[in-house]
């Protein structure tokens, strides 16, 4: 019912992003000359690859480093080590301006509808904004770009004028969204878009989400903590734990065959919204360790129902469950 | 041990901010201060003498010598003698500090005090009429200039036009009653003023802590409003109070003295600085400037040593 | 249920909150009517801004005044209204007959005093005990809710315990009087989904032993699902659907409650690529329509429904309350 | 397609920005207005004597020695034969000059070096500005104009620059505690995944949120600069040359004693006046710009 913003040609298909070895810890500072005392593992070693126009759902708990990742990502926080390519091209080393200009490709939609726009500018002058950063079009063609892009997320162009307060949560997240696709992008972090919503809003941008997709080709990377918005959402699936990814593969694979213990205590602590299905589940025992000082050997190993010794000594590598399957598990138990 | 170690590391940071006190005041007071070369001569003096006169006092040293000699005098706590009266600034310091303190506390320790109390009650009937009154009150001390409270008071106690009870100036401790009679007026205006502002700032923190969940919990648990103040309330209040009160400490040992004891001849540090501002008298505002500074710094330790007793997320790391 | 007021513990009639504001008078909770009896639980689920979390609030009278307050209505506890009761009879109820937890176990403990010293003091407040039975048996209900080493945590601050650990001092605290009721406001809404599930299992296995009701307020259908038996779906301050739990999932009656539960993804359906959705948004309380609250956003919505809002009525040969004109079949 | 439809915004056809919400908010605050109306009253005063209309003869000895209130001297006049009531209006002038360039140069150099500071933390530049706070804090304010004022050779600028000196340090501290606390939002955040540059980033994403609070300091450094005007008048270290209130209380201090209260009485009443209309103003300002109250 609308016409498309213009996509240049790409290829749909092909490996868009790659992420190798990707860390980032933060120093935790004893104050002025006192140097670093202790770090922070918020990401400890995470490798995946993301092609086009596809959406990996990142899962975990808080303060798993699922933010930090999206984050290091785009270099919004320069990772500690590890490479990230888009189209083959790392992004670490580049000049301030080089950079600047692959922003171009990706973007980043935020958590809090209400701290992610600017509260004393218009929308027209917030979704314009990447536009004059980039120094795209020329002044009517800006407005008219908005003005479609606007449409394009279902907001009226009589919003153009308006401040971010006189809108809604759901509203603004649609704002957040028109922002980041002004430009183009191949490929959007969205961190947790849909967590602050009320559910009945929820499903109105989970929606104008899949529909981007579909119409625009976006790689997607979805951080939540909500496994049934993941579910709905991704074509893979990561769940991370601790800093690291300890299950990888499509979201089929994982919802119906997890692999990982701590994959399965999280699916079985959903609750289902339908009493017919009230069945005891196993409940994890235990909280999170503190990322500044993570157990020895395999992170879970403390609240694993199933670990042996060699869990508490021997840190699990990601890798194939069985050979040729694509689902990566890290656990020395999983088959 | 763990408080040992943490105060001599306070100690140790504090140094910073000593040098940087001392060199904007060297800077400011000895090295563009006043030259005392033509006070010290005759009329019509020859160069030989300027000259001379100029390396007795240290004139001719580079800024840095200077700098060094201040620094030495720091270290050794012997900042020599006053330049108009000759004694030694570690005595006049000895026999006038008791004094200022003497002055400052009844006015601090009210002013504080008095604050918190009509702060709680403000707050308690917060938008009702006490409240209203209590705040209005507030910005009336707020709003008057010290030096007006000061001479309102002095007339009002003070002169024949008022009630003519106490004396006009000056300072006599050696009986409690004298004590009294000369402390009355500076206390009734220092309590005056300074209790515009506390009142108003311990209002905001009581009223902040009182929107906190933590007191909703208490609410639905069944604690009664007088416990809930003092027990829910007050204790968490504390860590801004206290902040403001260790503050205000070397700022009233030092300024707020000073024109309370220069307008009523009192003889403390607060005169004496003033004085010696007047005839620029270097050593003693060189060893003013340093006790300040070093207030400061013990006054950020205290505060400190306070948050860890009433505030238990704070470490002494 | 609105019938069988005789054996209710706790029955709320045509409650009305209302808030002062700088732009008129807000009406957060309009009319509200539920029952809870001994040993039941209720699930009281909305959207934020429905009145859910004021309607808890007002069991305990702990409407914020100002600038809140009860407008009318009843709250019926023991033979006595707690809407008219003053001050002190509320404080004598408030944490031994009717007990609230919140949503955020951070800052809901005061930071300042020992979890053991906070629990004494609602022991010691209400049971009269000595301070050394106040001890041993906060000891005894931090071991009841799951906290390992209880005699040693009982003398840590709350800054020392992660959240799930918090909910549960706070769940222990609440407990610890015995009440006949507990309100729980969104309490795991704060927590991850693994500690969620942990905290949630402890709350109704206690909840079965002590044989309290329980009010359960949340957003999250899934968590009504698993842990109510009764539940009251609330839109703009009104209730707008009360049934069982079986039939509100069955065969939800009111546009809303329908729209709401075929809208939410879920684990264990085949991926849908287009979630139903309810079109618009919630209406702002200070301008609310005239009709229905829900007519601009219902797909079946009539001229009557614009003109003036249906009551709640009991569905004939049903359990279920429903206040639409046209409810589903 | 269903995600798209709808969305209509209720109320009003133009943007409402959150300052002509605060302007709408502040308008419905009857003291504030009186008060905004007192300070204004004040200001036009200042400016009458500024532009040459009244006043003028402040200086001029004309009258008896301590004349009593009469049609011709309104207030009286001083131990020399001065009008109490010209020298007052003319001290009016005084007090508006001191407030404001105290308060300009303040909250200017308090809005520099704290968004400096809060935009840097953790950086050597921060804990620079954090020193140098803490120093100029902890040297004694009157000693602090004593050596200024040597320092400048006696310049009757150097009160105010004294309290420019010391007066910026509330600001910055405010500043850069909310420089850092918009720095972390995520609407910065999404500046730099724009590609915004960090020069733009402080000036059009965080300063413009920040106006408020440098608003409303202006208005409290202005009544403390007049406040301490009158004291360091009084000790000697303040207005130079001119006519100011501080002047005309420490004149008065002997006269009171002696039963003549106009000089202090008129000089502390509308001194009181202005200051009391100020402060007021400044809460009624604060309410108006409260971020939590205005959404």
């Amino acid at each position: 019912m609308n016409q498309t913003p213009e996509v240049p040609a790409r290829s749909d298909t092909g490996t868009l992003l790659q992420v190798r070895g990707l860390k980032k810890y933060f120093p935790v500072h004893g104050g002025w000359l006192r140097g670093v005392q202790q770090q922070v593992r918020a990401v400890d070693g995470v490798s995946f690859e993301l092609d086009s126009g596809r959406t990996l759902g990142l899962v975990g708990e808080s303060g798993c480093g699922k933010s930090t990742l999206g984050r290091a990502i785009l270099n919004l926080q320069s990772p500690t080590a590890g490479d990230v390519l888009l189209d083959g091209l790392p992004l670490a080393g580049l000049s301030r301006q080089a950079l600047v200009a692959r922003r171009k490709d990706m973007q980043i939609i935020f958590q809090d509808p209400f701290a992610s726009l600017s509260p004393r500018r218009t929308v027209a002058q917030i979704v314009r904004e990447p536009l004059d950063v980039h120094r795209i079009g020329n002044t009517r063609e800006r407005r008219q770009r908005v003005e479609e892009l606007l449409e394009v997320v279902g907001l009226r162009s009589n919003a153009l004028n308006r401040y971010p307060h006189e809108f809604s949560g759901g509203q603004r997240q649609r704002i957040g969204i028109a922002r980041a696709l002004a430009l183009n992008p191949r490929f959007i972090v969205a961190d947790e878009p849909v967590s602050a919503l009320d559910v009945s809003v929820q499903s109105q941008v989970l929606n104008l989400v899949t529909m981007l997709q579909a119409e625009l080709g976006i790689a997607f990377l979805f951080i939540s903590h909500d496994l049934a918005v993941i579910r709905h959402i991704s074509d893979e699936v990561a769940v991370m734990y601790l800093g690291r990814f300890v299950e990888h593969a499509t979201a089929d694979k994982i919802f119906s065959s997890p692999k990982h213990p701590y994959t399965r205590a999280l699916l079985s602590s959903i609750p289902v919204p339908d009493p017919t299905s009230k069945s005891p589940r196993p409940v994890l025992e235990g909280d999170v360790p503190s990322p500044m000082s993570p157990p020895a050997g395999c992170p879970f190993h403390p609240r694993c129902p199933v670990a042996t010794d060699r869990c508490k000594t021997e840190v699990p590598k990601l890798r194939e469950a069985q050979p040729g399957t694509e689902h990566e598990v890290a656990c020395h138990l999983a088959t | 041990m763990e408080v040992f170690q943490y105060v001599l590391r306070k100690l140790l940071a504090g140094i910073p901010l000593v040098l940087g006190v001392t060199l904007i005041s060297f800077v400011l007071i000895v090295y563009f201060g006043p030259d005392k070369t033509y006070e010290l001569l005759g009329k019509n003096p020859t160069a030989d003498e300027i000259a001379e006169i100029r390396s007795q006092l240290g004139y001719d040293q580079p800024f840095v010598t200077r700098y060094m000699d201040y620094l030495r005098e720091i270290v050794t706590l012997d900042f020599g003698s006053s330049e108009s009266t000759d004694e030694k600034v570690s005595s006049i310091l000895a026999r006038t500090v008791p004094t200022s303190i003497a002055l400052a506390i009844p006015g601090f320790v009210l002013g504080n005090l008095l604050g918190v109390v009509l702060a709680l009650v403000a707050a308690y009937y917060r938008g009702f009429w006490v409240d209203k009154f209590i705040m209005g009150f507030a910005a009336v001390g707020m709003s008057i200039s010290f030096l007006i409270a000061i001479i309102g008071f002095q007339i009002l106690f003070s002169s024949s036009d008022g009630l003519d009870l106490l004396p006009v100036r000056g300072w006599d401790m050696s009986t409690p009653l004298q004590y009294i009679r000369y402390v009355t007026v500076p206390t009734l205006a220092t309590v005056f003023v300074a209790l515009g502002y506390n009142t108003r700032f311990y209002r905001a923190v009581i009223v902040e802590e009182m929107t906190r969940d933590h007191v909703r919990t208490a609410r639905a648990f069944g604690v009664p409003p007088v416990q809930l103040f003092y027990r829910n309330i007050l204790k968490n209040s504390m860590i801004p109070i206290v902040t403001r009160i260790m503050f205000s400490i070397p700022v009233i040992v030092i300024s707020g003295s000073l024109l309370l004891e220069s307008y009523f001849g009192i003889p403390g540090v607060g005169k004496v600085t003033y004085d010696a501002i007047v005839t620029g008298d270097q050593p003693i505002l060189k060893a003013v400037v340093v006790l300040t500074a070093v207030l400061f710094v013990i006054a950020q330790l205290l505060a400190d040593i306070c948050y860890r007793v009433v505030d238990p997320r704070v470490s002494l790391k | 249920m609105a019938s069988t007021e005789n054996n209710a513990l706790l029955s709320v009639r045509d409650l009305v909150v209302e808030f002062e504001t700088d732009q008129g008078v807000l009406r957060a909770v309009d009319g509200v009517s539920f029952d809870i009896h001994p040993g039941e639980t209720l699930g009281l689920v909305g959207e934020s801004g429905c009145g859910k979390t004021v309607t808890g609030l007002s069991m305990l009278g702990l409407v914020p005044s100002p600038p809140g307050r009860i407008a009318s209505g009843s709250i019926m506890f023991d033979g006595s209204d707690l809407v008219s009761m003053d001050e002190t009879g509320l404080r004598e109820i408030r944490g031994s007959q009717i007990s609230m937890i919140f949503q955020e176990p951070m800052t809901a403990l005061n930071p300042v005093f020992r979890i053991g010293s906070q629990m004494r003091d609602v022991l010691q407040r209400h049971q009269k005990l000595t301070r050394r039975q106040a001890h041993s048996t906060a000891i005894e209900m931090l071991a009841k809710v799951g906290i390992p080493e209880p005699a040693g945590r009982v003398d840590d601050y709350p800054h020392q315990l992660s959240g799930g650990m918090r909910q549960r001092v706070m769940i222990a605290m609440a407990l610890s009087c015995g009440p006949k009721l507990l309100v729980a406001d969104e309490p795991t809404t704060a927590l991850d989904v693994t500690t969620q599930a942990q905290v949630l299992e402890q709350v109704v296995r206690l909840q079965k032993e002590f044989g309290m009701a329980m009010i359960l307020i949340t957003h999250d259908l899934g968590v009504v699902a698993e842990t109510c038996q009764q539940a009251v779906v609330m839109y703009c301050g009104r209730i707008v659907e009360r049934s069982s739990i079986e039939a509100l999932f069955a065969s939800p009656r009111h546009p809303y409650t329908a729209g709401l539960l075929a809208s939410i993804p879920r684990v264990t359906d085949e991926r849908q690529e287009v979630l139903p959705v309810i079109p618009g948004m919630v209406p702002d309380l200070l301008h609310l329509p005239q009709g229905c609250a829900f007519a601009e956003r219902c797909s079946r919505v009539r001229d009557r429904c614009r003109q003036k809002s249906p009551r709640l009525e009991l569905l004939q040969s049903t359990q279920t309350s429903v206040a639409c004109y046209e409810p589903n079949a | 397609m269903s995600a798209r439809a709808e969305v209509a915004v209720s109320v009003g056809a133009h943007g409402d920005s959150l300052w002509s919400k605060a302007l709408r908010k502040f308008r419905r605050d009857r003291v504030g207005m009186w008060s905004l109306a007192v300070v204004l009253a004040y200001a036009v005063v200042a400016l009458g004597v500024v532009l040459g209309l009244w006043a003028g003869d402040w200086a001029d000895v004309s009258g008896p020695k301590w004349a009593p209130v009469s049609g011709e001297y309104w207030f009286g006049t001083n131990i020399i034969g001065q009008d109490i009531f010209a020298r007052s209006l003319y001290s009016t002038r005084t007090a508006f000059e001191v407030g404001l360039v105290v308060a300009l140069g303040a909250t200017a150099l308090g809005a520099v070096l704290g968004s400096t500071a809060g935009f840097f933390s953790g950086s050597w530049i921060d804990e620079v500005i954090i020193w140098l706070m803490g120093v100029l804090d902890s040297v004694p304010f009157i000693l602090l104009v004593a050596a200024i004022s040597y320092t400048l050779q006696g310049s009757p600028w150097a009160m105010h620059i004294a309290m420019i000196a010391t007066f910026w340090i509330g600001t910055a501290r405010l500043i850069r505690g909310e420089v850092i606390k918009l720095k972390s939002l995520e609407y910065v955040e999404a500046a730099h995944a724009i590609g915004v540059s960090r020069f733009m980033i402080i000036f059009r994403h965080i300063l413009p949120n920040t106006f408020h609070i440098l608003l409303v300091q202006a208005t409290l450094s202005f009544v403390a600069a007049i406040k301490s005007e009158v004291i360091l008048s009084f000790l000697g270290l303040g207005v130079k040359d001119g006519m100011s209130w501080g002047l005309m209380i420490s004149e008065s201090t002997f006269e009171v004693l002696a039963g003549f209260f106009n000089n202090f009485i008129a000089a502390s009443v509308l001194m009181f006046g202005l200051v009391m209309a100020f402060n007021m103003f400044s809460d009624a300002l604060q309410d108006a710009l409260d971020p939590r109250t205005v959404k």
